[in-house]
């Protein structure tokens, strides 16, 4: 079976070419549009290039990295849920090194802004991850991961309460100067607290939401339907949660804000940037339907062109009371 | 005991089998199908035919489709099915009515259209020189099955199969198995069909008996693995495919995985189809059908 | 129009008698069986006597009620969300005087443990409800809402953090013998901590969970869906996240919990008593469907029939690991 | 100025106008309903004919009743619908086709079940002694009226019509309106029937000229209100249809609140229906639709 026998996938086509300006800068980072991946949803990009032209997105969020490989939770992992899913991935990873070897170099030269997701069980280990990247040309930006609800030490518990979020803040501010963005948890009581804690530390963006933590029982066998019993919910059940907290951060700090959660269709992202986010990132979404991002990033053009919005940066924020 | 990894690089495709390595990349797409046919063929079971020429032109067997299935505003994520049949320009599907995306699939009627992503995962392989297979069916692990007996035979290689099922009426795939093997040993829960019990009865019978090659598994978990013991017991090499909860089904989220001596592999781009061998049973299996 | 000559309505017939156990006890009250309605979702019952027969009820919690009348928020105060909606209502409610006239009037001698749900501004709103309250025989127990996140003074603001909490248990413990339930919110970090708290302060269960903080926009008007801006989530989207709160909090307190969020089902409620509840509430399900208390009991009971559970009983934490 | 609030009580149904107090309570049932006709009437305009004998029964003009329309496993709030017209076993509802649920609601098609609730809400009463009404009715704002106009004919009132649209096509409930008004005035957003604009045009016209009794409006708040003020200047009386988001239609969730000169009230049960003068126009409709 020759690998090129096998027919072209039928990728989105270009940008209709609408005339809108659909250009952000988060971060210090350029984005041709607002749309990126999510991370954990996208691995490193590689598993669409089948179904999209990689190079037509804001920006690629790869699936998160640790310092040395982390073998994830048991299976079953996912669970399915009312308009969401529940998972318990564990942020299963070859390790940074392994990364960079494959899927960085994979990504070298697909003319796409990369940013990194890193992870991590300390705040040493979180440093290390950055410091090995640093070496890595393609590298844009990290997303430094404080919210995992999904790992036992780490993970989530750096994102629930200011001193720990602002510690790993600082400590990855200090080894790189690249922009670094910080992904917080929407399992917390004030989450512009958290959002103001970082920003202080240097973070240049926030991105939000994480899932939530959830549970899904099974009543006929009486189990847990995912091994590790709970999981992170996803998907358009939390867009309420994500919209409201993207407002809130938004309005608490000035660092851009990027917002995701539950975003399916264009309009949805829309609803984002006028809640403040400057960029919105398109997670589980891409499980459904494999093209989502790129139909994203063709409505919200056709948004702006049907509302004469010339310029995609004027929706930011503009929610009207 | 049993072959060595690298000697299984043959896929089962029609008269031409082809050599193509180990690490066979699968290009999967994403096409718009439409519903030819979907028909009820035993107690809670459907055959969906479906017109997806693009899909059909080069899926193999053991690879299945993600479907997407609601039509409706709503999110539910897609649904994998292993391809039972390629022919033309359809593929068809024998599907279980089990949950809330079967039992809309169910309602759906010729002319309808829903998309499908594949062909997916990997398909299953022939060892090199192998002229005799068993093929160990246990309810719907008919599906992707009754391919495999199809191309197998048309490939000249020997056919034999065991299969089990709750009941005559839900032995699936009689057709494919009934034209493509020498011989087909049945068993059902309720003795309405063959004889009464498990299948393992008459896979350990065809093994000992015709000394197959290679052995194809694929059903309940708890039962693949019983089979793929007694081929190891045998040296027998051994394929099992493996059900497991997918999200994306293209190797992106990590939801799909499958524990094997060289760690956690993904059951839609590394599977469904491992070598038995590979598999470290770890109790992660989905709860048994209803 | 003569109302008598209108006909009968559907109301669910009376149970099927398959033989199983199915009463409780929570906080020392002698359910009937599991099955509450959520505050807010069933105003005093009154306009569900058409579709179904209260008497059925396990209990019936009222709106909440606070000392004076309040108006509630603006309109809208709704909107559909995936598989969830938002509310504002802001608790609008005609005081705790008007409601021992109108709604307890009507209610006394209906055969049917009434629970009345508390709110107030302060401290000291919450017990002048519940002392003029003492006076009214029909009440069997309360549920002080600290969770709702409509109202701009008190409401989740005494819910999201251990002392207020504790203060509200204290201060509303110390004028009634009756019993007390806490509803607790979910948008807090860790509500274990919120439901120990209040057990220490002598609550004599703890209910959960109220609504999730959301927000929905309009990105055709560019305004947000309701017009206070944000609201409570609630309905199917949130059912995850109660019962992962549900399960943490069986396992951080001794006293009962009771179970609510998303239930639509007789499973979703097997699911809750699985995760550690002793009772559930129904709310959204009841605006789709009036008689959705009616069909959650008589599915519990096929439930416990088909799977030899003799004892609803049980069923409460018999989750298996 | 305008009738006093105690003389609202009669209601319009059929030739027994039957007297029936200020606080008529609405027992509202669930009903299983058949859809018996589902066609376009216009453009992005449905009628729905349903059977159902229970609330066809006892329904009253301006009444509403409250559909599930998801047949679905997801959830999905009811949909408030106005009951254009009753007749026998059947009624019938005018929707226009916005999103999710009227899309959804538009694929249904004749055998198809779903359930309602209702009748809902109060209807629209009869001043004492009233001889002569004016119904004002934009856009889908005809649908209750079309009731109402049937029965005051049936009841002897002279009926006059004053309708808006944004095209002569959709110019709904034309034939109740031909068939029981003496008068009939149109006006559409681009001529293409009547004159050229707004109903407030033909609305203030015929209060001027025909000094009605009583006037009837629904349709878009902000015309309704310019209505509500023509009427209260000639010192008529009016009631208004308002629409509010509604959970669940009963009168238990407050999420339908109308802001009255004596608090607020529930549009679910309280109206649809309010006496304009006692109306707080606060500025919380509905945002316009597309
Ligand atoms: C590679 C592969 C091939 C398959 N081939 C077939 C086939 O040919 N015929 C057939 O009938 N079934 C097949 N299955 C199983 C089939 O995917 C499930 O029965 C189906 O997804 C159930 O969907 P539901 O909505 O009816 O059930 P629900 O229980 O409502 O589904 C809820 C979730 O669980 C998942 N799920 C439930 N059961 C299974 C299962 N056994 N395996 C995987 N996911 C499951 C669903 O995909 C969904 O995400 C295959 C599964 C895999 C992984
Ligand atoms: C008492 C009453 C009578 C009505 N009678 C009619 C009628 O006869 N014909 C007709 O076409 N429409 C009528 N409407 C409006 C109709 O209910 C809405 O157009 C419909 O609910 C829109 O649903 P959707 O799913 O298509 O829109 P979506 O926008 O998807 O609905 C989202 C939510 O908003 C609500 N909603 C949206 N628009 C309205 C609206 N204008 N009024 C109330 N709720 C709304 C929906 O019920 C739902 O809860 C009536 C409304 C009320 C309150
Ligand atoms: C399967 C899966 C894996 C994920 N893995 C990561 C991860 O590695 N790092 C991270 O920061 N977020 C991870 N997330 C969270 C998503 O990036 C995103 O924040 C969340 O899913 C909400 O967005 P959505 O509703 O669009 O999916 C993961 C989500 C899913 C569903
Ligand atoms: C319209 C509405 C009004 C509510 N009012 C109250 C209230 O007065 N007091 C209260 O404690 N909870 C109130 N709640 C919260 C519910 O009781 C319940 O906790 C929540 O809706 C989650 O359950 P559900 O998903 O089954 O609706 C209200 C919920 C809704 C939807
Ligand atoms: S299903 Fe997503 S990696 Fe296999
Ligand atoms: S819709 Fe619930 S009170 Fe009116």
């Amino acid at each position: 079976m020759d690998r090129n026998s096998r027919p072209v996938t039928s990728a989105a086509g270009p940008a209709p070419g609408l005339g809108v300006d659909l250009a952000v800068e988060v971060a210090g980072l350029d984005l041709r549009n607002p749309v990126m991946t999510a991370s954990g949803t996208f691995a490193s990009g590689r598993e669409f290039a089948d179904f999209i032209d990689l190079s037509r997105l804001g920006a690629l969020v790869t699936k998160g990295v640790s310092c040395e490989p982390w073998a994830g939770n048991d299976s079953p992992r996912i669970a399915e849920t009312a308009s969401g899913m529940l998972n318990s991935i564990g942020l299963q990873n070859p390790g940074v090194e392994a990364f960079c070897e494959r899927d960085l170099a994979w990504l070298r030269g697909r003319d796409v802004p990369v940013i990194v997701n890193v992870s991590g069980h300390s705040v040493a280990d979180y440093v290390a991850v950055v410091e090995r990247l640093e070496r890595e040309t393609v590298v844009a930006a990290y997303e430094v991961n404080i919210s995992c609800p999904n790992v036992d030490a780490g993970g989530m518990a750096f994102g629930t309460a200011c001193a720990p979020a602002a510690e790993v803040t600082r400590a990855v501010r200090a080894v790189t100067r690249r922009p670094v963005i910080m992904k917080l948890s929407p399992n917390v009581t004030d989450i512009a607290e958290i959002a103001r804690a970082v920003e202080a530390e240097g973070a240049d963006a926030v991105s939000l939401i994480n899932t939530l933590l959830g549970m899904a029982i099974d009543a006929r066998t009486r189990r847990p339907k995912l091994a590790r019993v709970v999981g992170g919910l996803s998907g358009p059940a939390i867009k309420p949660v994500a919209l409201r907290m993207v407002w809130q951060v938004a309005h608490a700090v000035s660092v851009p804000v990027i917002g995701c959660g539950g975003i399916v269709t264009g309009e949805d992202a829309v609803e984002f940037l006028l809640a403040g986010a400057t960029a919105v990132q398109v997670g589980t979404a891409n499980f459904v339907d494999p093209t989502a991002t790129m139909r994203v990033i063709d409505s919200i053009e056709r948004y702006c062109a049907r509302n004469g919005v010339a310029c995609v940066r004027d929706l930011v924020g503009a929610l009207e009371g | 005991m049993g072959a060595a990894r690298t000697e299984w690089f043959h896929r089962p495709r029609g008269g031409r089998v082809t050599c193509s390595g180990a690490d066979i990349a699968t290009h999967p797409l994403l096409e718009r199908v439409e519903v030819r046919r979907n028909e009820r063929v035993a107690e809670g079971v459907g055959l969906l035919v479906l017109h997806a020429p693009r899909i059909a032109a080069t899926i193999e067997p053991g690879q299945f489709v993600h479907l997407r299935i609601s039509t409706g505003a709503d999110f539910i994520l897609r649904r994998p099915f292993s391809v039972h049949r390629a022919s033309g320009e359809t593929i068809e599907v024998l599907y279980q009515v089990l949950g809330r995306g079967t039992r809309e699939l169910a309602t759906r009627e010729a002319g309808d259209v829903m998309d499908a992503v594949g062909p997916l995962g990997n398909g299953w392989r022939v060892p090199v020189g192998a002229a005799h297979a068993l093929l160990v069916a246990g309810g719907l692990g008919a599906a992707p099955l009754g391919m495999l007996a199809e191309r197998l035979a048309q490939g000249g290689i020997a056919v034999s199969v065991a299969q089990g099922a709750p009941t005559a009426e839900r032995l699936l795939a009689r057709d494919l198995f009934d034209a493509a093997a020498r011989r087909v040993v049945v068993a059902t829960d309720d003795g309405s069909a063959g004889e009464t019990g498990f299948v393992t009865g008459p896979s350990a019978r065809l093994i000992a008996e015709d000394r197959p090659d290679v052995v194809y598994v694929c059903g309940p978990e708890i039962m693949t693995r019983a089979v793929a013991a007694q081929a190891a017991a045998a040296g027998i090499p051994c394929q099992v495919s493996l059900e497991r909860l997918m999200a994306c089904g293209i190797g992106a989220c990590l939801s799909c995985v499958v524990t094997t001596t060289s760690g956690r592999k993904r059951a839609c781009v590394d599977g469904p189809v491992f070598d038995a061998e590979e598999v470290c049973w770890d109790g992660s299996e989905l709860p048994p059908r209803h």
